[in-house]
């Protein structure tokens, strides 16, 4: 039993930790799309430079308190979600909520985006957060079948207790390499990069829902992606990896996960919405129930 | 003027600062500016078929951390490249004033400086620093790339210094540059920015600030309303 | 533009709302605008605005002398300057009656075929980032550079190179250039796998890009397109071949053609025309050392230059298509009018705005990248 | 030889027209010059008889001294393969008054963006063209500016101001009697 002190440190220092690694994540896709592109790429601390100036802005446009109640909720919906997501050594509340409760917090983010996006009337950015939800609801699918079939797999639904099973018996990578893949592919769409990166397309809608975003509101949006890159690793680390047993491995699995959607990003263009929708629908959601028709 | 100041603005300047980190927290930030700077992606003339090289893989602008920001509302320099006719000038003032200061303007091409080849043309615009404040110009026709991050180290070193303030001058000396627009394009022009009420905000109004020919601006003036998105249900 | 595109899509107006496309958006191609009507995401029509780049060059032209005006002719064209300075020189030779030394018209033809690759690969990356792939733009760019760096040897300017002049070029070519071309050439041949393999059967652009704003032949020549878009319809007529100029004749080369007409086959045929270009290079490697004789017969004092009087119609095949001067003289020394048929004029404009009725608002920026359309040479 | 057989049909078509002056230039074009009423006949028949399906592109030249304007349409045929230059002169009005024309948008599509383009530089109205509006001078108010009688250089030294750029180096140059001291127009010869 964890006294509440060391609980309210651990909800604290989660998120922390979460934006540090997530930084860390950001300049890892700059880095990686630099070698891929044969150039240097930034300097070390460049996102935390864009950060800082981006708060640093003198002018700050507001669109009015929906605007900014929206983006307190996406960044703040993924603050929500790391506290659910168990790191070496600390748990947060990760035993009491489980993954169901983290699947919806999860959404949180793109809805709270969407209110932001809305009160800016900017017709791409609507257009940007119409196909940020259509995405959503792609990825969602597989995304919910995997989790599902996960669960049933390990008959637990705390990622805690996933944890704790992966690492005495299989990682769940090796159990369930269906649901693996699958589960792959809704990163894919989860972190929003090509071929599925429908909602940002600068060259269509001129980056979609940033599109009214300075200031410190582009840099809310800022650290809403490194919260974003630290969930999806984590999560799919804690799911097939078997999450972290120290420092360490945690940080080396979650990184070499998210490498992966990142440097398939990077040769792929994007597909059309519907294009994505279908694919999403097609054959994840096919190689996860017959990942799923396995398990059970 | 204060019928437009639809779009509030919260500034940070009118504050008094009591806190004694201040300065140092205000350096902090200088030297972020400095090294990271969102260029706006707006090719206004030749001299942008040079920007292309300069950012991708052989001379890499990235490594100093400057990347191309698609909108005005989220980029900070405004490159000008090259001459700026008087249909583009409009345009370049509009995503100018819809800049986030503080704001840099980065005037490349020997057009910009003068005119350059097309000084007999009855289209362009001829010295960009009439119309908006610039910060560095890069001479040549066009520069190489490399003149092209050199001219974008020394707006970064200006700014590291807190040299880089022309944007302040736009407030500061607003009437003068309204005047020179009002010029070129007529007693009419108006944008839907409140450049008077936003100087008033950051406490950097002068006696330059209004004057003739902000005054002849107050006169033609509509008074915009915000854009409502209507939602279909 | 597919057939279903013809109909009038009647819709409640309250369902219509505008959206600017440029002049300041990354799904254009430099300064230019495109005004859509939009129902969703579907496009009910489309309008070009044009003019951010004028600058009067029919009218800057007509107060400069024949030999200044070299120096502003590659401006109307930024990616691809070469095609400029070649047809304007060969409207003044035209009218003068110039004979232009053999030697030079090799060296000119080689100039046209670079920057050719250099334009296509520039419009590869173009066409390729806004499908939201941005790793070819970054390696054409970077490829493109070397090609300017041999501009840069062979004339001293990396984008605009003056180097022709009316009666021949303006000088011969450094020792050793013809070596180094070769090595570029031999670059670029190792890298058209990467290319492949990166972008043109990249399944995921390949089904972004098939079947999106196709083009028939029957329309095509009804709008007047030409060059690499007419021949993704499926006809093989190059300016090069059909109406010949310079050496061309002599060269060997073969017309790429698609059918579709499509965005895929547009880029397709654009990326067999610079394997013919690097075919055609190498045979002016070869044969270039063979070609002896002056660069530029003798013109008169350019300064005072009265060219004869009468008028000449020139085209050239660009990267973009057709590219013609009308060029006319009244024995003064300046032109008396220039007219410049811009390659992309009809691309740019009212093609774009007929095939985009019906599309998607992801492929337009796709339609007109593909298009290569060139707004400077649009405004003038 | 198909060229041949279509060159020779063409003159013979061409010969059904009155007031008509072929001149053949060269292998593959064709100077024609026909009077201003019976150019779109001609078009017509090029179009649909020729194969010169191909508008290349029209070209306006003023003649201030004739009262003037010549239009030139330059058409292409892909099968005979030679560029056909129809040249007719119209009358030129001040720049007050539009200049009057046809337009020939009905035969060749092309012809709506050079048509807009006389139309702003040159202040010449196709009548029946479908874009007669302002396109690429949306933000110009003065005279058409290519015509002969707008002088550009004046326009621009009333509208736009110059930079003053007269360094303390250039002075001292200056003092010594060098500078700028030779205009071009000195060493004309």
């Amino acid at each position: 039993m964890t006294s509440v002190t060391e609980l309210l440190a651990e909800l604290l220092l989660m998120p922390f930790i979460a934006f540090v690694v997530g930084l860390a994540m950001v300049l890892m896709y700059r880095k990686i799309a630099a070698r891929l592109q044969r150039r240097i790429g930034p300097p070390l601390l460049q996102p935390i430079y864009d950060i800082v100036k981006l708060y640093g802005k003198e002018t700050q446009i507001s669109h009015g308190l929906i605007h900014d109640i929206g983006l307190v909720m996406a960044v703040g919906g993924y603050v929500a979600a790391e506290i659910f997501l168990p790191v070496p050594g600390m748990d947060g509340i990760a035993d009491k909520g489980g993954i169901i409760t983290l699947s919806y917090v999860l959404m949180v983010p793109s809805l709270g985006l969407a209110l932001g996006v809305g009160q800016c009337a900017n017709p791409n950015g609507s257009i940007g957060i119409s196909r940020a939800l259509t995405a959503m609801l792609a990825y969602d699918i597989p995304f919910i079948i995997v989790v599902f079939g996960v669960a049933t797999h390990y008959q637990s639904t705390s990622l805690v207790g996933m944890i704790e099973y992966q690492q005495i018996h299989q990682w769940g990578i090796f159990e369930m390499p269906l649901l693996a893949v699958a589960g792959l592919f809704a990163l894919q769409g989860m972190m929003g990069k090509q071929p599925f990166e429908i909602y940002v397309a600068p060259a269509e809608i001129a980056t979609g829902p940033m599109v009214e975003m300075s200031g410190k509101y582009m840099g809310g949006l800022f650290v809403m992606q490194t919260f974003q890159l630290y969930t999806a690793g984590v999560l799919y680390t804690s799911l097939f990896l078997g999450g972290g047993a120290n420092w360490f491995e945690f940080l080396v699995k979650i990184f070499i996960v998210v490498a992966i959607p990142m440097s398939v990003a990077l040769v792929f263009p994007r597909y059309r919405t519907e294009d994505m929708v279908r694919i999403m629908w097609k054959w994840p959601v096919m190689v996860a129930l017959i990942g799923i028709a396995f398990v059970l | 003027m204060s019928k437009i100041g639809n779009i509030p603005v919260n500034a940070q300047n009118g504050k008094k600062r009591t806190n004694p980190l201040a300065g140092v927290f205000d350096e902090l930030v200088q030297f972020c500016q400095s090294r990271s700077m969102f260029m706006l992606h707006y090719c206004t003339g030749c001299g942008a078929i040079e920007l292309p090289p300069a950012m991708t893989s052989r001379f890499d602008m990235e490594r100093l951390g400057i990347q191309p920001m698609v909108t005005p509302r989220q980029a900070d320099i405004l490159l000008i490249t090259g001459y700026v006719s008087v249909k583009t000038l409009k345009r370049v003032i509009l995503t100018y004033e819809q800049m986030q200061s503080p704001k840099y303007v980065i005037g490349i091409c020997s057009c910009t400086v003068n005119g350059g080849m097309y000084w007999q043309s009855y289209a362009t615009a001829k010295v960009l620093n009439e119309y908006l404040p610039v910060d560095v110009y890069i001479a040549g026709c066009m520069p190489r790339p490399e003149a092209v991050i050199e001219g974008l180290r020394r707006l970064m070193g200006n700014i590291e210094n807190g040299k880089g303030i022309a944007w302040k001058d736009y407030f500061q000396r607003y009437d003068h540059y309204l005047g020179n627009q009002q010029h070129l394009f007529g007693n009419d022009w108006q944008t839907p920015t409140d450049i008077i009420g936003e100087a008033r905000h950051y406490g950097l109004e002068t006696e330059q600030t209004c004057g003739e020919h902000s005054r002849i601006l107050e006169q033609h003036q509509q008074p915009l309303e915000p854009y409502k998105m209507r939602i279909k249900l | 533009m597919r057939p279903e595109n013809y109909q009038v899509v009647s819709l409640p107006n309250s369902d219509e709302y505008e959206l600017f496309i440029g002049p300041n958006h990354p799904g254009i191609e430099g300064n230019y605008a495109f005004k859509l009507k939009l129902d969703g995401d579907r496009v009910i029509s489309g309008k070009a605005d044009a003019g951010y780049l004028h600058r009067g060059f029919e009218k800057l032209m007509e107060g400069r002398l024949w030999i200044q005006n070299l120096a502003i002719v590659p401006r109307i064209c930024v990616p691809d300057p070469v095609p400029m300075e070649v047809v304007y020189s060969l409207t003044v030779e035209d009218i003068e009656k110039t004979e232009v030394p053999l030697r030079a018209q090799w060296i000119r033809v080689m100039q046209l075929e670079l920057s050719r690759i250099a334009s296509h690969l520039f419009t590869f990356g173009g066409h390729a980032a806004t499908t939201g792939m941005y790793t070819p733009s970054y390696w054409g760019v970077a490829d493109r550079d070397l090609a300017l760096d041999l501009f840069e040897e062979l004339t001293g300017g990396r984008v605009y190179h003056i180097y022709n002049i009316p009666g021949g070029v303006r000088r011969d070519i450094p020792n050793g250039f013809l070596d180094r071309l070769s090595d570029y050439l031999d670059y670029l041949q190792t890298r058209q796998n990467d290319y492949d393999n990166l972008l043109f059967t990249n399944q995921v652009f390949v089904k972004r890009a098939r079947d999106i704003g196709v083009l028939n032949q029957e329309q095509a020549l009804e709008w007047g397109v030409t060059g690499p878009n007419l021949r993704a319809t499926g006809l093989a007529f190059d300016v090069r071949r059909d109406d010949p100029y310079l050496i061309y004749e002599q060269l060997d080369f073969d017309i790429p053609v698609q059918s579709a007409g499509d965005c895929l086959s547009r880029i397709l045929v654009r990326r067999d025309e610079l394997f013919q270009s690097v075919r055609i290079l190498r045979q002016i490697i070869k044969h270039l050392p063979s070609v002896k004789g002056p660069v530029r017969s003798p013109i008169p004092n350019p300064l005072a230059w009265n060219v004869a009087k009468g008028e000449s119609y020139c085209r050239v095949e660009s990267s973009k298509g057709e590219l013609a001067y009308y060029t006319v003289s009244d024995g003064g020394d300046k032109p008396y009018r220039v007219h410049v048929r811009g390659a992309s004029s009809m691309h740019a404009v009212q093609v774009l705005e007929n095939m985009s009725v019906g599309q998607r608002i992801e492929d337009v920026a796709q339609i007109m990248f593909s298009l290569d359309a060139c707004p400077p040479e649009v405004d003038r | 030889m198909k060229c041949d057989e279509i060159n020779a049909w063409l003159d013979a078509l061409l010969s059904e027209i009155n007031e008509i002056e072929v001149t053949r230039k060269s292998e593959r074009r064709v100077r024609v010059d026909v009077p201003a009423s019976s150019l779109p006949a001609l078009l017509e028949l090029l179009k649909g008889k020729a194969s010169y399906v191909h508008l290349s592109a029209i070209s306006c030249v003023d003649w201030p001294g004739d009262e003037e304007f010549e239009l030139v349409y330059h058409c292409w045929s892909y099968e005979a393969k030679s560029l056909l230059s129809a040249h007719t002169r119209i009358p030129r009005n001040s720049a007050e008054e539009f200049a009057h024309y046809v337009s020939v948008y009905d035969i060749y599509k092309p012809a709506a963006f050079f048509e807009r383009d006389i139309y702003e530089m040159f202040g010449v109205y196709f009548e029946s063209s479908p874009y007669m509006e302002k396109f690429i001078l949306t933000e110009w108010n003065g005279p058409p500016p290519m015509r002969k009688d707008f002088d550009a250089e004046a326009y621009v030294n009333d509208t736009f101001n110059w930079a003053d750029y007269h360094p303390q180096w250039l002075q001292d140059i200056e003092e010594e009697g060098g500078g700028i001291a030779i205009r071009p127009e000195d060493i004309r010869l």
